[in-house]
């Protein structure tokens, strides 16, 4: 499997009041084709902003990101490149959609953009939409008119709807309940198989990581500081914060298991 | 300028206050202080009564003494002028010989027109008396010596930074600016006693503003009113009217470098084709009065002296039908050799009464089948250069001095400035000529109307109206009279009672 | 929690909610009382934003209680004037947004907002609220307080800013705490944290907490009730041993199910 | 919605349904107040009012119509495209729009008909191009916020050109706002385009137009009323009916409001 | 611009009574320096003015900097006085309707605002003079010398033009915010009503009121000319219109730099304002 994706030395600073904050410290990494990969890490460590510099949405302050080899960093004008072959599911779903379109416009867009004819696009989204568990009237609702998990399902078929190469589902189903998670993380699966995406999945459900990913990355305060098969990490755990961190999802994981 | 000064502090609040607004005064008019030997301030220096001149006009335009007690004409170069013996200068000084020869010499060296109008050579001084001597035969020198500028000021007080001046009326300027000057009576003032203590002229330019102040009382009365106004006052018993016709014509100076004009008959339909009496009454409501040459009616060379065309349309439809002018598509506008009968009326908008002219010529015009395109703008000037116009319509004070030969050594003769559209009659550079060097103003004035009578009969201008000037005033006002020369408003008689 | 007061803090009897005149919430009921954690769970959609926005009175323009009556502290909220309501919003019940993140105003500093939201309800001057909602941030494993307070919403990640509402909303220390997906944006050590920050509000202010979520075994840890909805209906309510010990639904049997998968490779 | 129409039909066809013929002068009839005969009265060459107030709304109606919407469209999209780039191309063009909004539109417009002779055209055109740096900046202002916004950041991801993300996503997010300030313009156009006529930069006469009519007419505010307020009265309604309209079209778009 | 219309010369002398000869006028123009080519007038006026002069009005033959900066604090007091008339007025009402939307008070104010959209300006003025100085004989016709009574009837004047538009424009904006997430937010924190407008909505809404006050200082340094005029207020705007009508160049260049100066400080300050007010883009230039 060759490199789908790498980004070498990326950094990003922003300055708060009179502080800076580093928020993505020289962070490299590297995605393959057909992989997996999560990123864990404590709320504010800088996992946003990495996905946010490699789809080229942030511009970094260092470092360059290549997707197959072509540079698709923010700022150096081929940002078109990338197309639909990075696709992300927002953190906050809520506001990643246009207000003025409805649900089912927004996620169009894309297909049109592929060049996918217009009733075709229509069918693709309905179809989506059913995939993750939404009815087909929701293509006609606009954003405010729906719940928190629809609206993120939403977004999610958005994502899918164009078959990207990476898909980067950033806390893609936090507001999901179970059973649609489920249903949601075997749809991802799917098309792994069908159409050899790679996924980059950022969340704190360590569970769910666990579960599915190839490969997990620690994030800490801005710096990459694990990268390894999950089962390793999880047995050999080389960091102090990566062991804190498993340790207090095991706890989580008793309390649901001693009540069962 | 001392006086002024002195006199400011005092009497505030106290005596009568007339404040009066008008549209003539400010910069815009050139006329901004008073001081006669600047441009044209020295209207301000007469109009408000600050200054006199030693002729001045009376009612139907003829020179009166007034600083002056009389002259003598000793030979065409040579005249001497005697002065009255009772004459004080604001200040206290008295008028002499001498004071009003420093007056007049300062004026010859520091205004602009003066020289050229008087062509003076040399004024001497002798008591009461001054006698002056011009280079060239000058049958105006009196007329022009009555024009504003020749407002006779006391030399030795100078003139003050703000534009002031020692004169012999019946006010004095204490405070001047753009926009205001303000005055107190002169208490020695040599023709009676100002009856008002403090007027101040306002300058309103805004018409409407000018109506509701002196309807709202903060302004006694008003000069320069909108027509639509004076209807307004006049209607209404609280306030009263004084008019005065001017010799300001309204005038159509047809261009003879335009082909179409050339034809005698379009231009004699287009004289037939002004409705006067219709654009006085109705549009001018009333405020003029029409005219066949270019002199009002209370000239001896004006008014019925001369004869022009009356307006026709009917007739103006027969010159042109015969001249082969026909309406032969049916679109109601006529053509000849395939032109069609357009006629470009260039005006501009700075007076108000041109584009009124201009759109009811238009209206009469298109009845004779003629299509009068209008451009009312304020590069008129460009367009008179870019020789892009066939009737030039303006307004022109055909008189200012109450002499005929003015008007037409700027109009008529081949040479002259205003002579736009290079009108030229042999005839006519003659008798201007013969005008320039004939004295008696009888025969003057028969000369005047010969002119004119052959300017209408070619029918190189038309005239439309003189204007009425009109003063409207609160009805307690007295002894506020227009003045069809335009130059004397305020006078010593002016009162006002509540 | 043994002790139960004769009224119940909030009563809910026999609601309908309806979005443009289709219902999405019906025929539901449900009371909590003082000092009481109850959890709501349920699908995505299930109407459980709806439930505790009608109880806040923020339904929006397209959403109204159509039936049925809402008792806080015995009074009828559903009747009360807004500027009544308005009073009861901050000091008396709070409320954690699901979309946490737009629920504060874009241009002003996290701090002018603490400060506006406490100012509301009492006199206070800006340090002392800085020092209280520092405190709060300790406990929430928010570093950097005074940055955190220095900072535009947009400045915040995810989970900062998740964690920034709820302490806004424990700064009122209101009687009622509605929470709508609390810690979905939370690890799992940050999210120990807070939900042990609720309870100590709970313990030491008889704070009563109603939270919506999805993590079952959360609310089986965190809560005293459980109640289960979907499709609008309350399907399962109850105490929170006997209602995953024991479920009765098939919804409910689900969830529980699906939790306990971790580590299964 | 439907009243805009109406109007803009009625002016289109005004000189089909004007009951006089607006040129004809009769200066026996001039300044008649509203009678029977002539409904709106008469001005002072004797023309009817209501025949010229009928057609000179062609004339001002579609000029200041379509003067508001060439600079708004255009100074819009300078706007967004300033505010999208960003960078250099935003400080340029930010500075060109400061050029032209420094210049006292009076003097512009007397420069412009000094070149290009007075007319109507030659002072739409100037006071276009004076007008259009307001869209620019309001809309520039808008776009700057919007980009920060995660559906932008969708947008982009979803591989939409730069042009489709203006005008799908930018525009009808700043419409609402375009949209009132332009319909106020209206308003604002037919009065500039009126002080240019007065200056003789405008609509040449005869041709009625309702500015000219009115500035015309102001002298005549307390002896003939009628004068000056049929074209009054004429600007107000259209501009009322412009901006209702602009109110309406906003809440249509406006997802929250449709219900 | 010299090249364009007639000459100043012209214009005044065709302006008094009767007219004089060409001769005078060659006369004057040699004075002024109008006579040499238009290039060479260009040349003077730019050396002039590197070194500080700019000129003498050709009009009033007096230097044409301090003339303009005698006029100029009068129009600054009119605009300062309309503007803060216009702000005062616009927000709470514009705020007001928004609040009250599609009810009574809302149609009452927007009907207003239509009217004020519909008067042009002499309009307006004429009529204020008509109550206020002829029915009413409160206040004076005149702005003659500037006192608190005078400047009363031209500030209205032009605050009554533009609060329509920003009444208008506030609505919008506030409409706008007001659907906002963070609107239901501080009002699910308690927050006061009044407060959420003030402090938040208002804030927001600042940023594209802002941008549209600091334009329409450009617009209002040109349309106070108008109303200077009706008012007899002795500034710049009126100043310039009579330039304008006597073609007195130097005065109206004067007249255009200052301007263009003046309203590059106001756009720079606004920017400055909107870099200060809006975080977003604040903290993203100095990132
Ligand atoms: N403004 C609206 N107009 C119409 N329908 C709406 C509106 N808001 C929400 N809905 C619908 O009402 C139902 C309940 O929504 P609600 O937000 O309460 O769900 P939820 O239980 O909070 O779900 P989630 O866990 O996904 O946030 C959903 O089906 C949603 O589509
Ligand atoms: N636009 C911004 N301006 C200033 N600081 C920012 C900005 N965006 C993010 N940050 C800061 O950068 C750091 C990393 O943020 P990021 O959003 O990448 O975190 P995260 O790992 O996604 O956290 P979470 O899990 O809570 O979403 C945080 O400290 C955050 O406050
Ligand atoms: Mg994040
Ligand atoms: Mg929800
Ligand atoms: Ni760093």
């Amino acid at each position: 499997m060759g490199a789908l994706l790498t980004a070498t030395g990326i950094c990003k600073h922003y300055r708060v009041g009179r502080e800076r904050v580093h928020a993505v410290h020289d962070v490299s990494l590297r995605i393959d084709r057909g992989e997996c990969v999560g990123l864990v890490g404590e709320s504010g460590c800088g996992k946003s902003t990495v996905a946010g510099i490699v789809t080229s949405l942030i511009q970094a302050d260092a470092g360059r990101v290549l997707l197959e080899g072509r540079d698709i960093s923010a700022g150096s004008g081929r940002r078109r490149n990338v197309c639909t072959a990075i696709q992300m599911v927002f953190q906050s779903p809520a506001d990643s959609f246009n207000p003025r379109l409805t649900l089912g416009d927004s996620i169009i867009e894309g297909l049109i953009n592929q060049g996918i004819a217009k009733q075709e696009a229509r069918n693709l989204t309905l179809e989506y939409l059913g995939l993750c568990g939404l009815p087909k009237t929701f293509a006609d609702r606009y954003p405010h008119q729906v719940s928190g998990g629809e609206c993120q399902r939403a977004s999610i078929a958005r994502a899918i709807a164009v078959q990207p190469k990476l898909l980067i589902c950033d806390e893609a189903t936090s507001a999901l309940d179970v059973t649609i998670q489920a249903q949601i993380i075997d749809l991802i699966a799917k098309l792994r198989r069908e159409l050899s995406m790679s996924c980059l999945l950022i969340s704190h459900d360590i569970a769910l990581i666990w579960e599915i990913c190839d490969r997990v990355m620690i994030m800490c305060e801005g710096e990459i500081i694990e990268d390894g098969i999950p089962s390793d990490i999880i047995s050999h755990p080389k960091q102090e914060y990566t062991r804190s961190l498993i340790e207090a999802a095991f706890l989580s994981s008793a309390w649901g298991g001693c009540c069962s | 300028a001392n006086v002024a000064a002195a006199s400011s502090g005092t009497g505030e609040a106290k005596g009568k206050v007339f404040n009066y607004g008008t549209m003539a005064y400010g910069v815009a008019m050139g006329n901004v202080g008073v001081n006669p030997h600047e441009g044209y301030s020295g209207w301000s220096t007469i109009r408000y009564g600050v200054g006199e001149t030693l002729f001045k006009f009376n009612a139907a335009m003829e020179l009166e003494p007034w600083l002056a007690k009389g002259y003598e004409r000793i030979d065409p170069y040579t005249i001497r002028i005697d002065l009255r013996d009772d004459v004080f200068f604001s200040n206290g000084e008295k008028m002499t010989g001498e004071s009003v020869k420093a007056c007049l010499e300062h004026l010859l060296a520091a205004h602009n027109r003066a020289p050229k109008d008087l062509q003076i050579k040399s004024i001497t001084a002798h008591g009461q008396s001054v006698t002056i001597t011009s280079e060239a035969k000058v049958p105006a020198l009196l007329n022009y010596l009555s024009d504003p500028y020749g407002a006779i000021i006391n030399m030795k007080a100078g003139i003050s930074e703000d534009k002031n001046v020692v004169g012999t009326g019946p006010y004095v300027a204490t405070q001047i600016s753009d926009t205001e000057i303000s005055l107190v009576a002169n208490g020695q003032y040599w023709n009676g006693t100002p009856k008002i203590d403090r007027i101040n002229i306002k300058s309103i330019t805004d018409g409407d503003t000018l109506t509701m102040a002196l309807q709202s009382g903060e302004i006694d009365a008003a000069q320069g009113l909108p027509y639509a106004s004076l209807q307004l006052f006049r209607s209404d018993d609280r306030y009263k009217i004084n008019s005065a016709s001017t010799s300001r014509v309204y005038q159509a100076c047809m261009n003879y470098k335009s082909e179409v004009i050339q034809d005698d008959a379009v231009r004699k339909a287009i004289a037939m084709g002004i409705d006067k009496e219709g654009f006085t009454s109705v549009l001018l409501q009333g405020n003029g009065s029409p005219t066949v040459g270019p002199f009002p009616a209370n000239f001896k060379f004006g008014g019925d002296a001369v004869k022009g065309e009356p307006y026709d349309i009917e007739g103006a439809k027969q010159v042109l039908e015969t001249a082969g002018w026909v309406d032969s598509d049916g679109d109601g506008i006529r053509e000849k050799g395939g032109h069609k009968l357009t006629i470009d009326w260039l005006t501009y908008t700075s007076r108000q009464e041109l584009p009124l002219l201009a759109e009811s010529v238009q209206a009469t015009l298109k009845l004779a089948g003629m299509d009068v395109k209008v451009n009312a703008t304020d590069n008129s000037k460009d367009f008179l250069k870019a020789g892009k116009w066939d009737v030039y319509a303006s307004a022109f004070v055909a008189a200012p001095t109450g002499d005929p030969q003015y008007y037409f050594t700027t109009h008529v003769v081949a040479s002259s400035d205003y002579n736009r559209g290079g009108y030229y009659n042999d005839m006519v550079e003659k008798l201007v000529e013969s005008l320039g060097n004939e004295f008696d103003p009888a025969k003057r004035g028969e000369l005047a109307v010969k002119i004119s009578q052959q300017i209408l009969d070619d029918h190189a201008y038309a005239y439309a109206s003189h204007l009425k000037m009109s003063l409207v005033m609160k009805e307690g006002v007295t002894g506020f009279v227009a003045h069809p020369s335009d130059y004397y408003e305020i006078t010593a008689n002016l009162d006002k009672n509540e | 929690m043994s002790s139960v007061p004769p009224i119940p803090l909030l009563e809910i009897k026999n609601v309908e909610i309806c979005y443009s005149g289709t219902p999405v919430i019906s025929e539901l009921s449900l009371s909590v009382r003082k000092g009481e954690i109850l959890s709501i769970v349920g699908e995505s959609g299930s109407g459980k934003s709806t439930l505790i926005n009608a109880v806040m009175g923020l339904l929006g323009s397209d959403g109204h209680v159509s039936k049925g009556k809402i008792f806080f502290k015995g009074k009828n909220l559903l009747s009360l004037s807004p500027e009544a309501r308005r009073r009861t919003r901050g000091p008396e019940m709070g409320m954690v947004f699901q979309n946490h993140a737009s629920s504060l105003c874009p241009i002003r500093t996290i701090g002018a907002q603490y400060y506006e939201a406490v100012r509301a309800h009492r006199k206070i001057n800006r340090n002392e609220v800085e020092d209280m909602a520092a405190a709060i941030f300790e406990g929430m494993n928010l570093k950097d307080a005074s940055r955190i307070l220095a900072s535009y919403p947009f400045e915040l990640s995810g989970g900062m800013s998740q964690r920034v509402g709820i302490a806004m909303a424990m700064l009122l220390e209101p009687d009622l705490l509605l929470t709508d997906e609390p810690t979905s944006a939370l690890d799992v050590i940050v999210k120990a944290m807070v939900s042990n920050e609720l309870k100590t509000l709970r313990n030491e202010k008889e704070t009563s907490i109603v939270m919506v979520t999805h993590d079952i075994g959360l609310a089986a840890i965190f809560s005293d009730n459980i109640a289960v909805l979907n499709k609008g209906r309350l399907v399962e309510y109850g105490a929170t041993s006997s209602i995953i010990n024991d479920p009765q639904d098939d919804y409910t049997r689900e969830l529980i199910r699906a939790v306990p998968r971790i580590f299964k490779r | 919605m439907s009243l805009a129409g109406v109007l803009l039909v009625v002016s289109a066809l005004s000189p089909l349904l004007a009951p006089y013929d607006p040129y004809v002068q009769d200066l026996s009839q001039a300044l008649q107040p509203p009678s029977g005969m002539h409904w709106l009265g008469t001005d002072r060459y004797g023309r009817d009012m209501l025949s010229r107030v009928m057609v000179g709304g062609r004339t001002t109606l579609y000029t200041a119509l379509s003067l508001v919407a060439v600079i708004s469209v255009f100074g819009t999209l300078v706007g967004i495209v300033s505010g999208y780039k960003g960078g250099r191309i935003d400080t340029f063009l930010m500075r060109v729009s400061d050029i032209f909004l420094a210049f006292p539109g009076m003097v512009f417009a007397i420069a412009v008909a000094g070149v290009l002779g007075g007319g109507l055209i030659n002072a739409v055109m100037a006071l276009a191009f004076i007008s259009w740096p307001k869209y620019a900046r309001l809309a520039r202002g808008q776009v700057l916020s919007i980009k920060s916004l995660s559906y932008f950041s969708a947008a982009r991801l979803s591989g939409s050109g730069t042009v489709k993300i203006i005008f799908r996503h930018i525009l009808p997010n700043i419409t609402g706002i375009i949209l009132v300030t332009a319909t106020l313009d209206i308003g604002t156009m037919i009065m500039e385009l009126a002080a240019l006529s007065f200056l003789g930069l405008g609509a040449t006469p005869p041709t009625p137009e309702w500015g000219s009519m009115m500035s015309n007419g102001r002298s005549m505010l307390q002896t003939s009323p009628w004068v000056i307020l049929a074209p009054g009265c004429a600007i107000f309604i259209s501009v009322v009916i412009f901006n209702l309209l602009g109110d309406t079209v906003r809440d249509v778009l406006d997802p929250k409001n449709n219900q | 611009m010299q090249s364009v219309a007639g000459d100043a010369v012209d214009a005044l002398y065709d302006n008094i009574s009767g007219g004089v000869s060409e001769e005078i006028k060659a006369e004057r123009r040699a004075e002024l320096g109008l006579d040499k080519p238009f290039l060479v007038q260009y040349a003077n006026w730019l050396k002039g003015l590197v070194q500080g002069d700019m000129g003498i009005s050709y009009l009033s033959g007096k230097a044409v900097f301090p003339t303009f900066m005698s006029k100029l604090p009068a129009t600054l007091l009119l605009m300062v006085s309309s503007i803060s008339l216009t702000v005062t007025v616009s927000i709470p009402l514009g705020v007001l309707a928004a609040v009250r939307q599609n009810r009574i008070l809302d149609y009452v104010v927007r009907g207003l605002t239509f009217a004020g959209n519909s008067l042009p300006g002499f309009f307006t003025s004429l009529l204020l003079i008509y109550f206020f100085s002829l029915k009413l004989r409160l206040l004076p016709v005149m702005g003659g010398t500037i006192s608190l009574k005078s400047i009363i009837l031209p500030t209205l004047t032009l605050a009554i033009a533009m609060s329509s538009k920003y009444i208008r424009q506030v609505r919008v904006t506030v409409l706008e915010e007001l659907q906002k997430d963070y609107v239901t937010g501080a009002r699910a924190r308690g927050v006061r009503e009044s407060v959420i407008m003030y402090a938040n909505v208002l804030k927001t809404a600042m940023l594209t009121i802002i941008t549209l006050l600091a334009l329409s200082i450009g617009s209002l340094l040109g349309g106070t000319a108008i109303i200077e005029t009706i008012f007899m207020w002795d500034g710049v705007g009126k100043l310039a219109v009579d330039s304008i009508l006597m073609r007195d160049y130097p005065m109206i260049q004067a007249y255009v730099i200052w301007m263009a100066l003046i309203y590059v400080a106001v756009n720079l300050v606004t920017d400055l304002l909107y870099h200060f007010l809006d975080p977003r883009i604040r903290r993203a230039h100095s990132a």
